[in-house]
Parts: structure tokens; C-alpha cells; sequence
């Protein structure tokens, strides 16, 4: 059983550079911001160490963090360009009994985080749904579809700020 | 050997306890009733329907704006003094003409979140459940009393006031809107 | 000389008498041999997320109702403990008290139509009849309480739409005294049914570390021997006060973590949430259920995750909150969503049949898997 | 019953279509009886009404679905193989019809008096196997084709060890003529097969628990011929929709239908005559006893109804009771239990039959 903080120490020494930062400011637990391209590599640390043993993840979350500029369009969705996604790690140890969440942020123009599919498997999905929402591309995932959405969905990611609804889908009317 | 024996009479055994304990339902009373014959007595907190009293709606749009699926439709005139539009049963003053009541019942959740605001509970649910339309348009429910032209005529009265009001003080009020939510559907 | 075979396609769903709603499954089949199995979901898709974040946070929990309709209760139990949480207010004792009983009685009902489909797919239809009979008695208590009979709108942040009914009590303890015979009518007439055994027994089988790793809860995780349950684990409301076990699967006719362990672990279950109703429905303290019902609710700028045990296993609300009426993000962690995804996994070599027997064992709501 | 009528009317044709009416009035008549009881026992048996608004607790509920069946759109599937695809409920139909051709409904009333009966019984019920696999074959539906599949698998196997079990009553009777067999169980249920047959000593007291081995044999595997729950496996509605009949609407769809329980009814009969004195009466005939002969041939046709139906009511008893096997399982059932026990169960009979 650690705490957030011993956590990101061990992590700290452990990878150096890859670990951003802790983000204490948040009113439940504490998030330690990962680099996007390495997080495989801390999941498989995070899963095997004997003294962490995160064998869980609870949900991986895509989120549009929605903070770029923001450019109203003539029907008054704000479009927004730059700033980030990020996607939430909350990961659970069965064994020893603690949490913790990571967070890594991609930029929204090129959003690309690595899969962590071959640590926990459970994140295929996950990742397949926060692609198809998000338009986050998972690198090494091995089937990254959509995955609630039709498969010929061409109007963007929904869960995106600045999404809008196409008029018509392969010749049926959207909105109803 | 041994397993075998003892699968084939596990086998029947277990047959010949199931089919005595559905036997003996063969032979307990029904729990289904005939239903448009026989009806349940519902509950007194069923929710069912919509239903405005129109003469207790102060016309505040509490109702619309608490709605997760914005199915009530509110449209409200100010008065002119020397109105009177009566009082609600609770002794709230009406101040304002409800010209537009509409509940689209087809998209009503049943959550009953519009009946909580009520400051007269005027709006509130229920137990009619059986009512089936044919037509989509017939579960629009407009529950304003106004005809159109008292609704028209009201509003034209209190643009007069306004006029009158912004020939007086040279300072014109804006008329409150309805409010209505905007989301995306 | 070998005879040309070809590997056949077979599409079951979205429309099927037991993909449990709009699932489609798309099966290779060799014979009827099952060398692969996909599922494709979407089909009930509803942009929940998206609407959430259109939404005021009171407005979201007649949504929440519809992810896992079988167990509304339960959702808008981790929506609201969750909305608590980022507010910090604390809720009457009263308020606490119902809730649990609540959500027991709900894990009841939903898992007896997971027990019912179970039994239904593998065909025996009379069990199914039977529960159902007995879920409506659950039904009509909630019904009682709040006018609804599935998707009720009940829990509200820091408190209930409406206090229990006069009677609830008393109809309550009549339905545990009721329901006790039907359990074991059900272990007569299906759970140690041979037939029932020998389709369900070693079909299926999970080994915990895997299950572990494809993040399976709920009954599930608990099947495969691993006694993982969040009322214990990481306790919310008032859970740490009642006396309960956590049945896990032994393997007790076949292998641990097969079909039958799963659906014993649900069998068992119900008698544990019976024991907690027993506890809790004599404590209930006065107090009113409205009182700690803020005027308006806009918390604080940040994140929560946490969750509540699901009839179907853990379910996670993941609120970003930017310090407006509504939500800035809501993400649902679904159990079934990701139980889903043992589908692949566990009917790798097993028959036609026995796919239908794990998609009843892991007992998915498609309501919450599409949101 | 042929001579009979050949004898009051004089036409041969007249006679034949006559002596084939009676079944087909039975099986009809039957079938629509047979589904309202389904109905009927499974609701009450799941605590329901079932059926109750047509007629006195819903009695003319399968007219009025058969009304409906008549009526509605004849559909075939653009890629299905139209003939096989029609010509297959009408040789499920006539497979399961043409057995009543030799079943003993009274000492009067039995369409034809061959001395092969029991043979031509399971000959001909054979036939269901091919309308079933040409059923479906034609549809063109991977499920149909899967229950077909199936089909043919557990109705070919299940063939064994019924007749098994024809052949051990075979070797003790003597006969395969099924009214010979029925009149030799005469006067007394104690006089039934199940219960030895109408032999006396050691021997009988013998039999008598092979013989209830044998008929609960004989129970499992018809059951399985005639793909009832346990054994539906070929239409398994939560796996396969409805197997082979998948894509058949209207009225070939009741044709189906009518031949499953017409097919019920004959195999209860069947084990009726072989075990329960066919249509003999256990406890005497009113009519001897107050001698009106006439009287005789109808009470015998009640009592072969009534076993015929109890039969029916214990299928459909188990039918709302069990889940349903695997395909392997079913197999191994077959295979495994009921061949090696009934072959046991031939020989220990043919051993005791000597004594």
C-alpha cells in the first residue's frame, strides 16, 4: 500500500524525464502526467513491480481538454485549434490495494499516444472507444477501430468540443 | 465406471426433482391477470402522464428549464396592470399570461424533475399510462387555455403598455423571452 | 484424400433471441466449432457522454437510469456518490440507509433476469418465468417509493426524489420471507439440474489472472475465485457497517471460473444482499431525505473517479468538473463494456452452444455497453 | 376397418380414402389439441393463464392462429432452392402421417392390419429426416443449414436405440404386427408389457424392471426423434432461431408445426402399445360387462387416447422442466447411455424370455 506521492518518487527515479509532473491541486486524488510515447513502458514498470503490482486498470479515459484558441464559426460552435487531449489512466492493485491515476496529453492536432494494450488488455477497447470519441490514435494497438460509432463515420470525433453533427449519414437525415 | 453409474442416476435424479417442483406449479393460482379486463391498482406516487392545472401555472418556466429533454414548451406575456389574473390556489399572484403551454408527451422521460420546482404545483404526474395515439402530432399536449387570438390580442396589449411606457419614460423594457434550453439532440 | 473445407461466417445478431439486445457477434465456424468470435457493438449507441456534458448535474441522473437499465438503481447510486464526492457535502444517515437497501434490492432483481436469461439461453424458460415473477414483488416496491418501476430517478445529489413509503418496511421483510423458497427452488430446478451442469460446467473457464487483466469485475472476477468486491475493497455510503460475504466461484462442479461458477456466484450473491436488506431495513433513522439536497449544485473545478459494485461489477463515473452547472466530462466506466471483451477469449474451441451459454454467464446490458 | 367399410360400401377407392380420412382427421384434430395443451400446461406450469380470450380458457386459440397461419404472404428467400424448399414441409407432413396408417386406435379402428407394423413405423418415420435436411439445405440460411445439420446427426442416432428397444419387445412378443401386440395385453394392466405381459411365473417378475428400463429408454430417445426439449437441439430458439424451419412462414411453417405434434402423438402411441397394453382397458370394459358389445371399440379407442395423451402431457412436462443439451452431448447420451443400456437391456430379456 503506497501513496501517490511514494509512487511518483519511485517512478521519478525509475524513468526520470518520462514523468512530468504530480498534480495535487485536484480535490480527490492526486495525477501524475506522464509522456505520451513512454507510458507503455511505465505501465509494464507499474504492473510488475513488486512493490506496485497495478495489475488493474480501472478506465482509460480519452478527454477533450479544450484548450486552445477558440474561433467562434457562423453557427456559433467554437472551433478550437491547438491545445491538447489527454487520456486518463486509473489503475488499481488487487493485490496491494492502492490507486492511482496518470495522465498523458497529445496535441490535439496530432494526437498520438502509445497503446497500452500489451500491458493490460482490458485498455483495447478503451483505447478503441476514445479513438473512435477523441480521434486519439493508439500506437501498437493492434485493431484500432471505431467502435461505437459506424465504422464509415466520416464527420470527426464526436466527444470533441468543436464536434458537429453532420446533416446526413450515407442519405439519412441526422437530427431528427 | 463409478462416474458413469453416477452420471446416469444424477441424470434422472435431478430430472425427477425439476419436474416435481414445476408439477407442483401446475397447480399454484396464476400471478398474470387478464390486463385490459383486470387492472392493477397503481400506486399513489406512479408517475404516468403529464398533467398542467393550468388555472394554478404562474407561467415561471421552472418546469422547462429543469426538463433533461426539453419537452415542455413555455411562452409567457406580461400582464397590463388592471388585469386581473386571479390567484393560484395557494395564494401566489399570477403575473404573467401563459400563452404557450405545450408538453411533446413523446419525448417525456418520466423523470418527474419538472414536477420538484413547481412553486405551485400545478404541473404534476398521473396514473393515466394507457395513451396510445396513432398520429405523432396528437402527443403534443397544449395546455394553454388562450386562444391564439386572446394570446395575440394579450400581446398586443402589452407592446401598447410598452409603447406607451417608452413614450413616457423614453426608456423601453425589453420583453422577457421565453427561456428555453438549447442542446443538441 | 482430404476433403475441401472452408471456414463458414456466421452472423448472430443484432437481431437474436439471445445476444441479450443489439449485439452482433460475428462467429468463424468450423462445423460448429468456434475459431473466433467479434463483437461488434454501437447498435444502442446514445451519445450519453456527449449529453451529460450539455446537461446540468441533477439533469444527467435520468440518463444515467438508461446505461444499465436493469439495475437503475445502482447507477444513479455511483453517479451520485460520485457528484458528492467532488461537492464534499455529507449525506443523512436516513438518506445513506435507504440507499443501500436500495441498491441491494436492485442487485437482486437484476440478477435474478441474469440468472432467468442464463437459464433461458441454455433453455429452460420455466426458472425464467419464475424470477421474473419474483422481480416484479422488487418492482412494485420501487414502485411504491417513486412511482417508477425501471428507471426510477430516485438517488438525488445529497439525498431521494422521495422519502420510503409508509409500507416499504413492511413489504419489504414480506418479500425477504417470500423470496428465501424461491432460491432453493431455483437450486432444485435448474442450478444442480444435471442437463444445466453439464452445459455450463467447464465452459468458459477464466483463470483469475486473466481475468485480472482484461479488468473483469463483478461477478465475473468473483467466478474465477478472486473475492474482488468494491462494497469491501474500497468501501462507499455505508457498506462497512453491515456483515456480509463475498461468494466467489469454487469450482464446485467443474473447473473454478467457469459458466456455472459464475452464475453460482450470482445465486449466492442474492442471498448476501438479502442479509444486508435484513440488516439495514430495522436501522433505518429518521431524518429527512431532502435536507442535504443543495440549492445549486456547481462544484469546484476538478476530477473524481469513483466507483460503486454494479450488480454486473464495478462501475466508474470519471467527472472532470470546470466549475460550471454541468459537467466539463463524464466517462462511464461500464462493467459490462468491458466484460464484454472476454467474449474473444473465452469461446475460443468451444461449440455454438457454448457461446451462448459465456454471453449469458457474463450477463452484459447492452444499455451500457453502447451508452 | 378397411374390410369393414369395403364390406358396407362396396367401392375399394371410396373405402381406401375413407380408412385415410380417420388419422388425418385424428392428426389435425389433434395437433390443434396438442398445441392448446402446450400452451396451456406450460403457463400454468410458470404460474400463467396462457391462451384465454378465444373461447372457454382460450380452447380455439390454435383455430384462430391457424386462420392466421392460411392467410398470411407465402414468402421464399430470393437465394433459396424453391423446390426442395416446398416440397420438404409437405415430406415432413406425410412422414409423420403415413405412421398412423398402422396404429390401433381400437380393435376396430386401425387404418391397415400389416404384420410388419412396427417396422413400417420406424421406416417410415425416417423419412421426416430428409424433409428436414432438405428443409434445411433449400432455405439457404446459415442456421437453418447448422439445424438440419443437426437434425439429421440426432435423428439418425436415436434411431438405434429405439429399435433396441422394438427388438427386445419383438423377441418377446413374437410379432411386429401392433395390433397383435396390443391384444395380447389384454384384460388387466397387470397384463402390460411394463409389467412382463400377459405371462405368468418367474420370469415376469423378472422382466419387470428391464422392461421399466426399457420404456424410460424408449421415452428418451422418441423424445429425441421427434426433437423435443431436451433434445430440440436442431431448433434451439436461443441458438439457432429456429434451426431448420428458420425461414418457412405461413402455412409451411404450420405444416411443421402439425407434423411435430402429430409426430408427439405417434410415438406416444407407439410406446403405449409396446408397454402400456395399446388400447386395452386395464380395469375391463363396461361394455362386456353390461353386454353391449358395440360399446367395447369406442371405450378402447378413450383408453388409447388417454395413455397416447398422458404420454404427450409427460413430453411437454419435461419440455417446460429441463434446459437443453450441447450437440456433443446429445450425442454422448445416445452413444454412451442409452445404446450399451438398451443393448443390455436386449440381452437380459432375451436371456430371461428363454427361461
Amino acid at each position: 500500500m503506497k501513496n501517490p506521492e511514494e509512487i511518483f518518487e519511485l517512478l521519478k527515479t525509475e524513468f526520470a524525464d518520462v514523468i512530468l509532473g504530480i498534480d495535487k491541486e485536484t480535490p480527490t486524488e492526486p495525477i501524475i502526467a506522464v509522456d505520451p510515447t513512454q507510458i507503455s513502458k511505465v505501465g509494464l514498470f507499474l504492473r510488475d513491480n513488486v512493490a506496485l503490482k497495478f495489475d488493474s486498470l480501472m478506465v482509460l479515459s480519452g478527454v477533450d481538454d479544450a484548450n486552445g484558441t477558440k474561433v467562434k464559426d457562423e453557427d456559433g460552435t467554437d472551433m478550437i485549434s491547438g491545445g491538447t487531449l489527454s487520456v486518463y489512466y486509473h489503475l488499481h492493485s488487487t493485490n496491494l490495494k492502492h490507486k492511482i491515476t496518470l495522465k498523458v496529453s497529445t496535441p490535439r492536432e496530432n494526437p498520438q499516444v502509445e497503446s497500452v494494450y500489451n500491458v493490460w488488455r482490458t485498455s483495447d477497447w478503451h483505447e478503441r472507444e476514445a479513438y473512435d470519441m477523441f480521434g486519439i490514435i493508439f500506437l501498437n494497438h493492434p485493431d484500432l477501430r471505431r467502435i461505437l460509432m459506424p465504422y464509415d463515420w466520416e464527420a470527426g470525433y464526436p466527444l470533441r468540443k468543436d464536434y458537429k453533427n453532420p446533416e446526413f449519414y450515407k442519405g439519412m437525415k441526422v437530427p431528427y | 465406471m463409478k462416474q458413469y453409474l453416477k452420471n446416469t442416476f444424477d441424470g434422472i435424479f435431478t430430472v425427477l426433482v425439476g419436474m416435481k417442483v414445476t408439477f407442483k406449479h401446475l397447480f399454484t393460482p396464476a400471478v398474470t391477470i387478464q390486463y385490459p379486463d383486470v387492472k392493477v391498482k397503481l400506486p399513489d406516487r406512479v408517475r404516468n402522464r403529464l398533467y398542467v392545472n393550468m388555472d394554478d401555472c404562474i407561467g415561471c418556466d421552472q418546469c422547462s428549464r429543469a426538463c433533461p429533454v426539453s419537452c415542455i414548451e413555455i411562452e409567457t406575456v406580461k400582464s397590463i396592470p388592471g388585469e386581473d389574473l386571479g390567484i393560484t390556489s395557494n395564494g401566489k399572484k399570477k403575473a404573467l399570461w401563459v400563452t404557450k403551454f405545450n408538453i411533446d408527451i413523446a419525448k417525456c422521460c418520466y423523470c418527474q424533475l419538472c414536477v420538484f420546482p413547481c412553486p405551485t404545483e400545478c404541473i404534476y404526474m398521473t396514473d393515466v399510462y394507457e395513451f396510445a395515439e396513432y398520429e405523432r402530432s396528437n402527443f403534443l399536449y397544449k395546455f394553454a387555455t388562450l386562444t391564439d387570438e386572446e394570446a395575440a390580442q394579450k400581446k398586443i396589449n402589452y407592446e401598447k403598455l410598452q409603447a406607451e411606457k417608452a413614450a413616457a419614460a423614453a426608456k423601453p423594457k425589453p420583453e422577457t423571452p421565453a427561456q428555453t434550453e438549447n442542446k443538441p439532440e | 484424400m482430404a476433403l475441401k473445407t472452408e471456414t463458414m461466417v456466421l452472423n448472430m445478431g443484432p437481431q437474436h433471441p439471445s445476444t441479450h439486445g443489439v449485439l452482433r457477434l460475428e462467429l468463424d465456424i468450423e462445423g460448429e466449432l468456434i475459431l473466433g468470435v467479434k463483437p461488434h457493438i454501437g447498435y444502442l449507441h446514445r451519445c450519453f457522454e456527449k449529453h451529460a456534458e450539455a446537461m446540468t448535474y441533477p439533469q444527467v441522473i435520468p440518463y444515467t437510469d438508461r446505461l444499465d437499465y436493469l439495475a437503475a438503481m445502482g447507477n444513479n447510486f455511483g453517479y451520485v456518490t460520485t457528484v458528492e464526492k467532488l461537492l464534499g457535502i455529507q449525506i443523512p444517515e436516513r438518506v445513506e440507509y435507504i440507499r443501500v437497501i436500495m441498491a441491494e434490492l436492485q442487485r437482486i432483481a437484476s440478477h435474478l433476469v441474469a440468472i432467468a436469461t442464463n437459464g433461458a439461453d441454455i433453455g429452460a424458460l420455466t426458472p425464467f418465468l419464475y424470477l421474473f415473477r419474483d422481480r416484479e414483488y422488487i418492482l412494485s416496491l420501487f414502485e411504491m417509493t417513486c412511482g417508477a418501476r425501471m428507471l426510477y430517478n430516485y438517488m438525488w445529489i445529497g439525498g431521494l426524489s422521495h422519502d420510503i413509503h409508509p409500507d416499504f418496511v413492511r413489504k419489504t421483510k414480506e418479500f425477504i420471507i417470500h423470496f428465501r423458497p424461491t432460491i432453493v427452488e431455483l437450486n432444485n430446478l435448474l442450478t444442480f439440474n444435471k442437463i444445466f451442469i453439464e452445459r455450463t460446467a467447464n465452459i468458459g473457464i477464466l483463470p483469475v489472472d486473466t481475468a485480472i487483466n482484461f479488468g473483469a469485475s463483478g461477478p465475473v472476477l468473483r467466478g474465477s475465485g478472486l473475492p474482488f468486491d468494491v462494497r469491501k475493497e474500497d468501501p462507499y455510503s455505508i457498506y462497512n457497517r453491515f456483515d456480509f460475504e463475498i461468494p466467489t466461484g469454487k469450482g464446485l462442479v467443474g473447473t473454478v471460473g467457469d459458466c456455472w461458477d459464475r452464475y453460482y456466484v450470482r445465486v449466492l450473491e442474492m442471498e448476501q444482499s438479502l442479509r444486508i436488506i435484513e440488516q439495514a431495513i430495522d436501522k433505518i433513522p429518521e431524518g429527512d431525505v431532502h435536507s442535504a439536497i443543495p440549492k445549486r449544485i456547481k462544484p469546484p473545478k476538478g476530477t473524481v473517479y469513483s466507483r460503486v459494485e454494479n450488480p454486473r461489477g464495478e462501475l466508474g463515473y470519471f467527472i472532470i468538473s470546470d466549475g460550471n452547472l454541468n459537467p466539463f466530462r463524464v466517462k462511464v466506466r461500464a462493467p459490462s463494456f468491458v466484460n464484454l471483451e472476454l467474449m474473444g477469449e473465452l469461446c475460443k474451441g468451444h461449440l455454438v452452444a457454448d457461446v451462448i451459454a459465456i454471453l449469458g454467464s457474463l450477463d452484459i446490458v447492452l444499455g451500457e455497453i453502447d451508452r | 376397418m378397411y374390410q369393414f367399410l369395403y364390406d358396407l360400401i362396396g367401392n375399394e377407392i371410396l373405402a381406401g380414402l375413407l380408412v385415410a380420412v380417420v388419422p388425418l382427421t385424428i392428426i389435425l384434430v389433434f395437433a390443434l389439441f396438442g398445441i392448446w395443451l402446450e400452451r396451456k400446461v406450460s403457463a400454468h406450469m410458470q404460474d400463467r393463464l396462457g391462451p384465454m380470450r378465444t373461447g372457454w380458457h382460450g380452447w380455439l386459440q390454435t383455430v384462430a392462429d391457424l386462420m392466421k397461419m392460411l392467410q398470411k404472404e407465402d414468402i421464399i428467400a430470393t437465394d433459396a432452392d424453391k423446390t426442395l424448399y416446398n416440397i420438404a414441409p409437405v415430406l415432413v407432413f406425410t412422414g409423420s402421417f403415413a405412421a398412423y396408417a398402422v396404429i390401433p386406435f381400437s380393435s376396430k379402428l386401425l387404418g391397415s392390419e400389416v404384420e410388419i407394423g412396427l417396422f413400417y413405423v420406424l421406416a417410415i418415420s425416417s423419412l421426416v429426416v430428409a424433409g428436414i435436411l432438405m428443409a434445411g439445405w433449400s432455405a439457404n440460411n446459415k442456421y437453418s443449414l447448422l439445424g438440419a445439420m443437426r437434425a439429421a446427426a440426432q435423428i439418425i442416432s436415436y434411431e438405434i436405440p429405439t429399435a433396441l428397444i422394438v427388438l427386445s419387445m419383438v423377441m418377446l412378443t413374437g410379432t411386429l404386427s401392433l395390433d397383435k401386440i396390443s391384444q395380447m395385453q389384454t384384460s388387466s394392466f397387470w397384463n402390460w408389457n411394463i409389467f412382463g405381459g400377459a405371462i405368468f411365473g418367474l420370469s415376469k417378475f423378472l422382466l419387470i424392471p428391464f422392461m421399466i428400463v426399457g420404456a424410460l429408454i424408449i421415452f428418451t430417445s422418441t423424445l429425441a426423434e421427434v426433437n423435443r426439449v431436451p433434445f430440440d437441439i436442431p431448433e434451439a430458439e436461443s441458438e439457432l432461431v429456429a434451426g431448420y424451419f428458420t425461414e418457412y412462414c405461413g402455412m409451411k411453417w404450420g405444416m411443421f408445426m402439425l407434423a411435430e405434434y402429430g409426430n408427439m402423438f405417434a410415438v406416444s402411441a407407439i410406446i403405449a402399445i409396446l408397454f402400456f397394453g395399446g388400447y386395452q382397458s386395464p380395469i375391463g370394459y363396461l361394455g362386456n360387462s353390461i353386454g353391449a358389445q358395440w360399446l367395447v371399440p369406442f371405450e378402447q379407442g378413450f383408453w388409447f387416447i388417454a395413455k397416447g395423451l398422458t404420454l404427450v402431457f409427460v413430453q411437454m412436462w419435461l419440455r417446460w422442466t429441463l434446459p437443453r443439451l450441447r450437440v456433443d452431448q446429445l450425442m454422448t447420451v445416445c452413444w454412451k447411455y442409452l445404446i450399451p443400456f438398451a443393448f443390455i437391456n436386449l440381452i437380459i430379456i432375451g436371456i430371461i424370455s428363454l427361461i
